[in-house]
């Protein structure tokens, strides 16, 4: 084995971009800040694909697989005697691929930021924030440990919380980075709770420890936290849902995903990186690290299937509804990470079994290349138009034909057309799921009907649809915008061609998978039928979509407002944790506990009042007390106390 | 019961009598006059106890000055001949109540007590004991308390003066004077019976 | 043996020189006060000084006067207290026509309250008692034009002499009892019956009158309302530090017998009096009769070390008289400047004090702190001691009702510097110039505050000397 | 290393003070002391941990014992382990800072220094003490001068909230002090380390043990005695209020620890399911309260409860992990909560309002000041790389080491307080710092010299433990250890 | 000798306790501070007659209940003085000597 210590280059070179635009940004390098922080992205970049290149070629296999490698731990904070939280690089094939996906998406939205941001008032702290971001996520993949990944977790929310509340002067962005944030917090809970449960059984925050005394059915550990329970559920089956509930947090996945359309209030480049490609598979990233465990029990791989595979749905038939352009590419993220999760719910640990974890993480692979490409696009789009509105676009594909290209690679990819790399990933996930449940697959096929159609929609609306109301004058931007929309755009072609079977599976061996064309007839059949219909009803303006819309009548209304799950969201927080938890505790504790310390006061003041007389002035009277005292002495001394 | 035991229960009423009377009448002046009816009254058990020392200062000190000085505050607070108010009833049966429970209590506690006296009684107060002893520094003198309690008179004498002269205002130099007077009485009178 | 006899009375011999003096400078021709006070401080600063030597142990007139360490000790804090009075008072006297004759009745107070702390006999503690109570009750009507001091010059001759008249039953009851006087022999036989008992608590009655102890306080805040500062302070400093002094020897070797009795009496009347105390503090808006509560809350916590009965709680009760000495007159001492300037008295005068008048503010403050017993003034440690003696013997709850009245005194001690800090007053006291005797007072007591608890020594020495049941 | 030190410069400040006049000498006098102290906390910690690499291993180091009353065994004895000297220096950085905020403080301002500079000689006295008058000594003497402080210099219904403030404080140490006493009476000593090393007879621990503790509790805010807390943050002026969250309440928490649990252990363990349920109403409690608020200074206050929650419920669980917790949790919350005040205090002396309502935008004209207000928002909420962080981890590490129903509801509730804390946190972010700007706060200006330098020092704590915890951790880690073996060896006795 | 012994010591001391006891019912509900006065002379008197009494029967060896009693008249005497020299100052200020007069100060 190779030293890999160099890796640890990789996250800290946006960290120090970070630091270095968050002191001085603001009074230095207003201008070069944007410099400055794609040049050391570009070096994390490089060193990234080095390290993958190492990893699975160089280095390569080891007895038919793969194998982890701890490039560096440092204990970090030590609570008790093999439980701490350490700081590490741990280096295997997700964690890889993680490394170059989310480096790369991130150069190409550094790269594509410097002419998207342009002017901006808060340039270098965009820049840092990136920064930042970029550090959190890369952390985030290369944990050792699992309170590092919810350290790095937590950065991750905060960036992104930051960067959606980037424009801090519209209150709708502030309102949404707000709500990004307490929803992914809600998640965080979960995953505390099981960090803690798992911690406690184990011994170990060591996920590498971990996994080795949880999958053993005889170890100790294993016996305690099956043998534990709580409300008919083991402890290993709470803790792995908690944690998947950290992970469908991020990654939002029903019923915690309320929060991600919202984010789109963002920089439409971040929404890119963020939103698309990285900080939301954290949660598919998460569960596939764990994998092992999650392995070890039925339940929780159930609830994630499940979970998954309900959110893709959703997510699609909301996505059919919605119009603003970053909203659909919202939920068509939330629907392609629901893939992503059932996927990992069908799969199993070892061999053939474990095609549903590969599918997942090449679905994860690829895409973070064509939805991040689908972003770009979108930015470019608003960017001439300054609408996220569908009806303020139309006709564009003569105005900015780089963009149109690259918007329909990308549609083509994630609907799953062939020999786009959408097609290669979603065939293993549509397979795994075949093998494993039909239900799933039926859920899965209807989706990617769906999603095709939707994404078609969007195509057609943007590009086609009425003549564009826009002049000449407006260009398409700056070469720094079209070079990345190039290059993933090459990417969206290319990467569903890596023998992703061989590098990327549950166990570290190689799966040997093939295309069946037969089984592939029905998905990409479908698919092709809804880009027809899309087309049928959006390339051309017509009165199509709206009688459609109106047949469905309530129907349409409730997807249109996402299931009103926004409003039900509202309604737990401002008519019922407000007034009816908040308002009575502030109200108790105003009137109620302060009320009493200052009612003893009071009645100390009234009791005082009340005992004046006592003191009435008389002479006379003060000897009758004098008098009265004595005999009270006298008789409490004589015939009580003897 | 003899003749002797008859004269202690008739001075006893006597002075409780006149006691009564003294707290009760509502003219202060003849309050005054039951009250030094009720000092002879004590003074007389002092004789009828074979005391007749304490007895003459008694009548001395008493008759002759505290009263005197009470009847001369009177007439300079000029309200001899005025009905006083008298207590209100809640005060009277309070106090009442007060007083009886109190003398009721002691009572029963002397009673219960039961003090037994020494038969042989060897009791005699000769005068010149008193003096001598008044003055002996030795184990049963009273020496020391004779000097303090001129200290006190002397402090007393001077706290007098100086609460009662009203300055500037001749108009009650008269007051000032008999203050003094009286005063000088009561001191000159102490001194005179210890020596 | 003459010598002996000059020695163990030195210090009353002195006070009677004294007097003697006064009297002779006031039959002399007329002095103006200007010259006289000057000279008087002085004798009074001797006084303090001479007390300081030559102590000697032994007892005089058969047992009736005993001297030693402590009491000597104890009659020095007395002799300070009354020089600081007498230094406080300097503005107050200036201008008034009967400096002499207030200063002999000082002083004959003084004698008295020497003879009652050295008496090992009934008749002398009580013509002490008498001698420490009437003076004092004609010089509370030293304010000769106020209405205020004639009424409680008269409440207060008129409540000792009640008090007295029951002291007076309860000795001849103990004589009744015991065929003696001595202090060594009147509660031999214990409290076997309630004759005894009854005897017993007519006594002790009359020491908590002195003290001021509820429920025989109720002179108390009128006398201090109504009578000139000087006098108040004198009452309420050296008046009761000395029947603080004279109930703890009292109880401690004429008691013995009854330790359980009086024990139970002081805790009951302890927590009765820190609780009045405390509550008519509360209410109260005149400086003086605030001071007068806040004493009677005071007197319970003493009451709880006294109830120690061990050397430890002696120590401390007469550690904590020094330290109220320092506080109470240093309360006193601006109450004195302030009411003989611009003769207001009550509290809500007093805002926005610290504006016009930072160093008394301080004084004030530190005092109030000191006595709230907040360190590091001497009042915490006196507190603390005090309290530490009482919990000696188990009883917590009774320190858990004290240390709880503490916090209520806290705000009342608190009130007072809120209005000096924080209160805004349009017509403040004027600045006022204090007079370099004042002012040295204030140093004193302000350096007694300050010092007599952190340095040690001060309570080591008093605890060596001290003895317990 | 002479441990009076840190009470001398203090005092000497005092003193000088006194005799200093107009305003820049005064502020001159206050700064250097100030200096002087973390100069020596740093010299003491630098000293403590050569010492601790030598090998000595003694539970205290520096001891230092003399006989103050020689009667009564009243020692000045004073030590510190690992724990101390983290307060310590908590102590010294706020102290530090607060003079800064306070620079510009025109209004008496000899007096104002001159309490700040005896309040922290209080906390210095308390955080060294080995002795139990010695430490109540100290801890009485920082209580009075925050009445003062609030009293005086403080905004609002100031002199209702000194009073309360210090009427329930001096109710805590009356408290404290019966539990002294009753310590005292059953062991004969005051000296903390002798004390320890005996057994209390159980019941007497039993009684003995809710006066110490309830009696430290409300300093440290423990529900329901902690309603000071929001009126007294609330009134106070700025350097007042870091102070009094930033230390004050930390002395709760020691003393919590340092004298009723230690001294108690059995006690602790018996009062423990009472202490954890008061404490996670506190956190619970405090955040839902916190979210109502509506004046910044409340909202740090009432997330303050929440916070010092989590020090007793780190003292109540009885873990090594927790206790260190708790530790960490002090040290944090001081730094955080002080850093909170300042900012809240500088956005104050230029917008004249704490009403979250009545702002908005200020990032835009203040930029420094927002960032510390968000940095300080963000370490409130427990994020990682700062401190508060690191602290709230270690204490649900530590707490979900202690099995039971009850232990395990308690520190379930507590991470989910998490949650809460962001809501509060990020809606006074969102309306104060983000949002449009109100136009009349378009000309204000930023953060000063003075300001910024003590911003910083705080975020420079704040950062250094949330970065590297294990630097803290080798600090306090041998301290708690040291205090839960000899917690442990009784609680097993029984 | 021998007719005292028909007296018993109880009853004179019954006497003097009801003479004290009248004193007192005197001393709280008399209004004129003279006349308190006098109640409150009557209370002392009371208490120099158990002084004799019990000096005589029980103790007739010193003669410290005489002396005592002497002393009692003494001090009596300038309290009395004392008292009454207050009196009249208050007389003047307030121009009554009714002792519900003089309640200025109070609560």
């Amino acid at each position: 084995m190779s030293d890999y210590a160099y890796i640890v280059l990789i996250p800290l070179l946006p960290l120090a971009s970070f630091v270095l635009l968050g002191l001085f940004g603001r009074k230095y390098f207003t201008k070069s800040a944007g410099i400055i922080g794609t040049m050391a992205l570009l070096a994390s970049t490089i060193i990234a694909l080095m390290a993958a290149h190492q990893y699975f070629f160089v280095d390569g296999k080891v007895a038919g697989a793969y194998h982890q490698v701890i490039a560096f731990k440092y204990t970090w904070l030590a609570f008790s005697p093999g439980v701490s939280i350490d700081m590490g690089i741990v280096i295997d094939p997700i964690s890889v691929m993680m490394l170059v996906v989310v480096s790369f998406v991130s150069l190409m939205v550094h790269m594509f930021s410097l002419g998207y941001m342009k002017g901006e008032e808060r340039f270098a702290t965009y820049y840092a924030y990136l920064g930042l971001f970029t550090f959190s996520m890369l952390g985030l993949v290369l944990s050792v440990n699992i309170f590092q990944v919810y350290l790095f977790w937590e950065l991750v929310g905060v960036s992104s919380f930051l960067l959606i509340g980037y424009y801090y002067e519209k209150p709708t962005a502030v309102a949404a980075s707000k709500k990004a944030f307490i929803v992914t917090r809600f998640a965080d809970l979960g995953f505390l709770i099981g960090i803690l449960i798992l911690g406690f059984y184990s011994g170990t925050l060591d996920i590498s420890t971990l996994i080795h005394k949880l999958t053993s059915v005889q170890s100790p550990e294993y016996i305690a936290i099956t043998t534990a329970g709580f409300l008919g559920a083991s402890a290993l089956t709470w803790a792995l849902v908690l944690v998947f509930i950290g992970g469908a947090g991020k990654s939002a996945m029903f019923p915690l995903h309320i929060w991600l359309p919202d984010a789109m209030e963002g920089p439409t480049p971040v929404s890119a990186l963020i939103h698309a490609a990285t900080m939301v598979v954290a949660g598919v990233y998460l569960v596939a690290r764990l994998f092992p465990v999650f392995s070890m029990d039925d339940t929780a791989l159930h609830v994630v299937t499940y979970v998954g595979a309900f959110s893709a749905l959703l997510a699609a038939v909301i996505a059919c509804t919605q119009t603003d352009i970053k909203r659909v590419l919202a939920f068509s993220t939330m629907s392609q990470i629901g893939y992503m999760m059932f996927a990992l719910g069908v799969s199993k640990q070892v061999g053939e079994q474990g095609l549903g974890y590969m599918a997942s993480m090449f679905h994860l692979f690829t895409h973070a290349f064509f939805k991040s490409l689908l972003f770009l696009c979108a930015g470019a789009v608003i960017h001439l138009v300054h609408s996220n509105e569908i009806k303020d676009m139309g006709g564009l594909r003569k105005l900015m034909p780089v963009t149109h290209i690259a918007f329909l690679v990308a549609c083509l990819a994630i609907a799953g057309v062939p020999p786009f790399a959408g097609f290669f990933s979603k065939e293993e996930i549509l397979l795994a799921a075949f093998n494993e449940n039909k239900l799933i697959y039926a859920v899965a096929l209807f989706t990617a009907a769906l999603t095709a159609f939707y994404m078609f929609r969007l195509y057609f609306s943007i590009f086609w649809s009425k003549e564009s109301a826009h002049h000449d004058t407006h260009h398409e931007g700056t070469v720094s915008m079209k070079i990345p929309l190039i290059i993933l755009a090459a990417c969206t072609i290319g990467v569903g061609f890596i023998p992703f079977a061989k590098l990327v599976t549950a166990d570290g061996a190689a799966l040997e998978t093939h295309i069946d064309i037969l089984f592939s007839l029905a998905p990409v059949g479908l698919t092709l039928i809804a880009i027809l219909i899309a087309a049928r009803l959006y390339k051309q303006q017509n009165g199509g979509p709206q009688k459609i819309a109106d047949s469905l009548g309530g129907f349409y209304r409730v997807v249109s407002r996402k299931f009103y799950m926004d409003e039900l969201y509202l309604f737990i927080t401002k008519k019922i944790i407000f007034p009816l938890i908040g308002k009575p505790i502030a109200w108790i504790d105003r009137n109620i506990v302060d009320g009493c310390m200052n009612a003893l006061a009071s009645i100390t003041v009234k009791i005082s009042g009340g005992i004046k007389g006592m003191q009435s002035g008389k002479v006379q009277g003060y000897a009758l007390y004098f008098f009265g005292g004595v005999t009270l002495l006298a008789i409490l001394f004589i015939y009580v106390w003897k | 019961m003899n003749a002797h035991a008859i004269i202690f229960y008739l001075i006893s009423a006597f002075l409780l009598g006149t006691g009564i009377l003294s707290v009760t009448t509502k003219k202060i002046f003849r309050s005054a006059i039951w009250l030094l009816f009720s000092l002879v009254g004590i003074a007389s058990l002092y004789f009828w106890m074979e005391v007749e020392f304490v007895a003459a200062v008694q009548i001395i000190v008493y008759v002759g000055g505290i009263v005197i000085l009470i009847i001369f505050s009177i007439f300079l607070t000029q309200q001899s001949g005025k009905e006083m108010p008298g207590p209100g009833l809640l005060r009277t049966v309070f106090s009442l109540l007060a007083v009886l429970f109190g003398a009721g209590f002691c009572c029963m506690l002397i009673n219960e007590y039961g003090f037994t006296q020494l038969p042989g009684n060897q009791f005699s107060v000769a005068v010149a004991d008193i003096g001598t002893q008044m003055l002996s520094t030795a184990e049963h003198g009273f020496v020391l308390p004779f000097e303090v309690v001129s200290m006190l008179l002397l402090g007393a004498m001077i706290g007098c003066i100086v609460i009662a002269m009203k300055s500037k205002e001749a108009k009650n130099k008269g007051v000032l004077e008999n203050e003094q007077e009286a005063v000088g009485t009561v001191i000159s009178s102490q001194q005179n019976n210890t020596l | 043996m003459l010598m002996d006899f000059f020695i163990l009375l030195k210090q009353e011999l002195v006070i009677v020189a004294i007097i003697f003096l006064l009297l002779f400078i006031n039959l002399g021709k007329d002095r103006s006060n200007e010259s006289l006070l000057p000279l008087i401080n002085v004798v009074l600063l001797l006084n303090v000084l001479l007390g300081f030597f030559g102590s000697k142990e032994g007892s005089l007139f058969g047992e009736m006067f005993h001297t030693g360490k402590l009491i000597i000790l104890e009659k020095n804090i007395l002799n300070l207290a009354t020089w600081i009075i007498s230094l406080l008072s300097f503005s107050w006297l200036r201008t008034h026509k009967h400096v002499i004759e207030f200063y002999i009745l000082l002083l004959t107070a003084l004698l008295g309250m020497f003879f009652m702390i050295s008496s090992g006999n009934l008749l002398v503690l009580y013509l002490g008692l008498e001698m420490s109570t009437i003076p004092i009750a004609a010089a509370a009507n030293f304010d000769l034009a106020k209405r205020k001091s004639s009424e409680a010059a008269m409440k207060m001759i008129i409540s000792s002499a009640f008090s007295s008249a029951l002291v007076l039953l309860g000795i001849s009851w103990i004589y009744g009892v015991s065929g003696s006087l001595d202090f060594s022999v009147i509660l031999l036989q214990g409290p076997d019956s309630p004759f005894r008992i009854f005897a017993f608590i007519l006594l002790v009655s009359g020491f908590a009158f002195k003290m001021s102890a509820v429920p025989f306080h109720l002179w108390t805040a009128d006398v201090y309302e109504g009578a000139p500062v000087s006098v108040t302070a004198y009452l309420s400093v050296v008046s009761k530090a000395s029947v603080v002094f004279v109930i703890l020897a009292f109880l401690y070797n004429a008691g013995k017998a009854f330790a359980d009795t009086w024990y139970h009496i002081l805790i009951v009347l302890s927590i009765l009096s820190i609780i009045i105390g405390n509550l008519f503090a509360l209410r109260q808006n005149n400086f003086k009769r605030f001071l007068a509560f806040s004493s009677i809350a005071q007197v319970g916590f003493i009451f709880i070390g006294i109830a120690g009965s061990s050397q430890v709680s002696s120590a401390a009760v007469v550690y904590f008289v020094l330290v109220y000495v320092f506080s109470n007159l240093a309360a006193f001492g601006v109450v004195a400047l302030v009411s003989a300037v611009s003769g207001k008295e009550n509290i809500s005068d007093y805002k926005a004090f610290y504006t016009t008048n930072p160093l008394l503010s301080w004084v004030l403050t530190i005092a109030m702190f000191s006595l709230a017993g907040v360190p590091p003034t001497a009042g915490f440690f006196g507190k603390f001691f005090l309290l530490m003696a009482g919990a000696a013997k188990g009883n917590y709850w009774l320190i858990g009702i004290a240390a709880l009245n503490m916090v209520v005194s806290f705000y009342y001690y608190l009130r007072v510097v809120k209005t000096i800090f924080m209160e805004e007053n349009s017509q403040p006291i004027e600045k006022l110039a204090i007079p370099g005797a004042s002012r040295l007072a204030l140093y004193i007591c302000l350096a007694g505050m300050l010092i007599a608890g952190l340095a040690s020594c001060v309570y080591d020495y008093i605890y060596s000397i001290s003895f317990g049941l | 290393m002479n441990l009076s030190l840190l009470i001398l410069f203090p005092l000497v400040t005092a003193i000088i003070l006194l005799f200093c006049n107009g305003l820049k000498q005064v502020r001159m006098v206050a700064l250097a002391g100030a200096g002087l102290q973390l100069i020596l906390a740093i010299f003491l910690l630098v000293a403590f941990l050569q010492d601790r690499s030598m090998g000595n291993q003694l539970t205290m180091l520096f001891e230092y014992d003399f006989v103050w009353f020689k009667n009564l065994p009243i020692h000045y004895h004073i030590g510190v382990d690992g724990i101390s000297i983290a307060m310590i220096l908590l102590t010294s950085c706020i102290v530090f800072a607060g003079i800064l905020i306070s620079w510009t403080m025109e209004k008496l301002s000899k007096e104002f220094f001159f309490l700040l500079v005896l309040l922290s000689m209080g906390a210095y006295g308390f955080f060294i003490s080995l002795d139990l008058f010695t430490l109540f000594f100290f801890l009485e003497i920082a209580v009075i001068p925050k009445f003062l402080l609030i009293g005086v210099w403080g905004s609002g219904k100031k002199e209702y909230s000194a009073m309360k403030l210090a009427l329930m404080l001096m109710a805590g140490s009356a408290l404290v002090f019966v539990g002294l006493l009753g310590v005292y009476y059953q062991t004969g000593s005051f000296d903390m380390m002798k004390i320890a090393q005996m057994n209390i007879p159980l019941d007497t621990q039993y009684f003995f043990f809710p006066f110490v503790f309830l009696g430290f509790g409300i300093f440290a805010a423990l529900f329901p005695f902690h309603t000071w807390v929001p009126d007294g943050h609330a009134s106070a002026p700025t350097a007042a209020s870091m102070f009094l969250a930033g230390i004050s309440m930390k002395l709760g928490g020691y003393g919590c620890l340092r004298v009723a649990t230690f001294l108690m252990p059995a006690a602790a363990h018996y009062y423990s399911p009472i202490i954890i349920v008061l404490a996670t109403i506190a956190i619970i409690y405090g955040a839902f309260a916190t979210m109502m608020q509506t004046d910044l200074k409340y909202i740090n206050a009432y997330s303050s409860v929440s916070h010092c929650g989590f020090v007793i419920l780190g003292i109540g669980m009885l873990t090594q992990t927790s206790i260190k917790g708790a530790v960490l949790q002090m040290v944090s919350h001081g730094l955080m909560t002080a850093l909170f005040f300042a900012a809240i205090g500088m956005i104050y002396t230029r917008t004249h309002t704490r009403m979250v309502a009545q702002l908005g935008g200020l990032l835009k004209v203040m930029p420094f000041i927002s960032t510390v207000f968000v940095i300080a928002g963000l370490c409130s909420l427990g994020l990682p790389g700062f401190s508060g962080f690191v602290a709230e981890m270690t204490v649900f590490m530590g707490s979900w080491q202690n099995p039971g129903g009850l232990y395990r509801l308690a520190t379930i509730l507590s991470c989910a307080s998490i949650v809460v804390t962001a809501v509060y946190i990020l809606r006074a972010t969102g309306k104060t710092i983000m949002g449009p700007l109100d136009g009349a706060y378009s000309k204000l200006g930023d953060a000063l010299w003075n300001e910024k330098l003590a911003a910083g020092l705080l975020i420079t704590g704040i950062v250094l433990i949330g970065v590297a915890p294990f630097l803290i951790n080798q600090l306090i880690g041998p301290g708690t250890a040291a205090m839960m073996e000899q917690i442990g060896k009784t609680i097993n006795l029984k | 000798m021998s007719s005292l012994s028909e007296i018993p010591l109880a009853h004179i001391l019954f006497v003097s306790t009801a003479l004290f006891f009248i004193g007192m019912y005197g001393l709280f509900t008399r209004k004129n501070l003279v006349t308190l006065l006098m109640a409150i002379e009557l209370m002392l008197n009371s208490v120099n007659i158990n002084f004799i009494a019990f000096n005589k029967y029980l103790y007739p060896g010193k003669l410290d209940g005489v002396f005592f009693s002497l002393f009692i008249i003494t001090i009596a005497a300038a309290e009395a003085a004392v008292a009454i020299a207050i009196i009249i100052n208050l007389y003047r200020s307030h121009q009554s000597i009714d002792v519900d007069d003089a309640t200025e100060m109070k609560y």
